[in-house]
């Protein structure tokens, strides 16, 4: 189970033990921590939604994407769901390659496809609104013309 | 007839996290227009996938597929 | 003390934690492990030894350098010494940033000027006998000439 | 007096972790001329730290330096 949807807080270490081999020299993490400001507005807390069959499959898809590109490499991606409070984990993505430059790479990689093709959503919490953001690539206009504030770069 | 689900803003419109609508025979692109009527929610940006898998506007429903409509995502 | 060598075995979550930071939105981790092959030949075991003192100093510029280059960003990393075994941790960087793109190329940065300026040096032990690796970075000539088999991008 | 640090192949090779010597008013490329001779090492591609901190072949060492010599070197 290298790929999944977790209902509870992640365990960055189950995460990078997955991905441990004797042929690696390198493993490379990313952990997406929820930032109490996103453009000078303070969150209070998150909640993720997932469709969450269809982003275990797409997770999976991204693994499989890796492994093609990059020989050699091992993933394991887990995305948490529900509510998450300031500084806790959203989600790890664990890469463990032969040579560092593409344990890197690969990782980098899986974060900006999660950001393209697995439906997860996140309802930002402030202290006078809330609201879903979209679109986080630009790649296409969010429905209601919002959020001016997204941060593109997360 | 067709599960069709809601996510993120179009779940808080549309009150519902699916729906049942028979779709067999219809585009992806009509079953849109269907159900942007139906619920009055704009679906232009929204992505579709059937059966867990991404769709294009041309594909064709038959019956027992799984719609979902695919808001941009926000993950990560 | 976040920067350090250790004489113990590193525990990746303990070098995570220091870099937590309630402005980082992203946390990147290189977990250098011991690789079984290298260029074809297999390890059986490595010694790692520092300039203790100051590589803990050229640690602490590393993590400077960092800070000035990347605004927001914060810094760990340990350095095992001593013997290690196939898969056994011999570094962790951490790093944590506002935003996911500087904590990459941060942390990316920490890892090559580890291996240019950080007075800490590798014996490779094979079946057929040992070696002291320098000069992955081929930037100087290794003394001996050898070994032709280093591999610059481990 | 100064000490002299040794790591890596080098101490292999000249069978201490240290040596004292006086190399008050020396340059670091005369300490290393010295050290080589002394010890029959090749100084050539290896870096200086004076007091725990790179230094330049001219760089002139006074009484107490702690002079190591830092080969190439192979961490992370």
């Amino acid at each position: 189970m290298n790929f999944e949807i977790s209902k509870e807080p992640i365990d960055t270490q189950s995460i990078i033990d997955k991905v441990i081999q004797r042929e690696a020299g390198a493993i490379t993490t990313f952990i997406g921590t929820v930032r109490e400001l996103t453009a000078g507005k303070k969150t209070l807390y998150l909640i993720y939604e997932a469709y969450e069959s269809m982003a275990v499959k797409k997770l999976e898809q991204i693994g499989r994407e890796i492994e093609e590109r990059w020989t050699g490499a091992k993933v394991a991606i887990s995305h948490r769901v529900g509510k998450l409070e300031i500084t806790d984990i959203a989600v790890v993505i664990a890469v463990s390659t032969p040579h560092r430059a593409d344990s890197y790479e690969a990782n980098r990689y899986a974060i900006e496809r999660i950001k393209e093709i697995v439906p997860i959503w996140k309802k930002e919490h402030w202290e006078d609104g809330e609201e879903w953001i979209g679109n986080q690539l630009e790649t296409v206009a969010y429905p209601t013309g919002k959020p001016e504030e997204s941060d593109l770069d997360e | 007839m067709n599960k069709v689900m809601f996510f993120a803003h179009l779940r808080d419109a549309v009150g519902e996290e699916s729906v049942s609508v028979d779709l067999t025979g219809k585009t992806v692109a009509e079953a849109k227009a269907i159900l942007s009527e139906q619920h009055g929610i704009n679906l232009e940006t929204v992505m579709t996938a059937v059966n867990e898998e991404f769709a294009g506007d041309d594909d064709v429903l038959s019956d027992g597929d799984v719609v979902a409509f695919i808001p941009p995502v926000s993950g990560g």
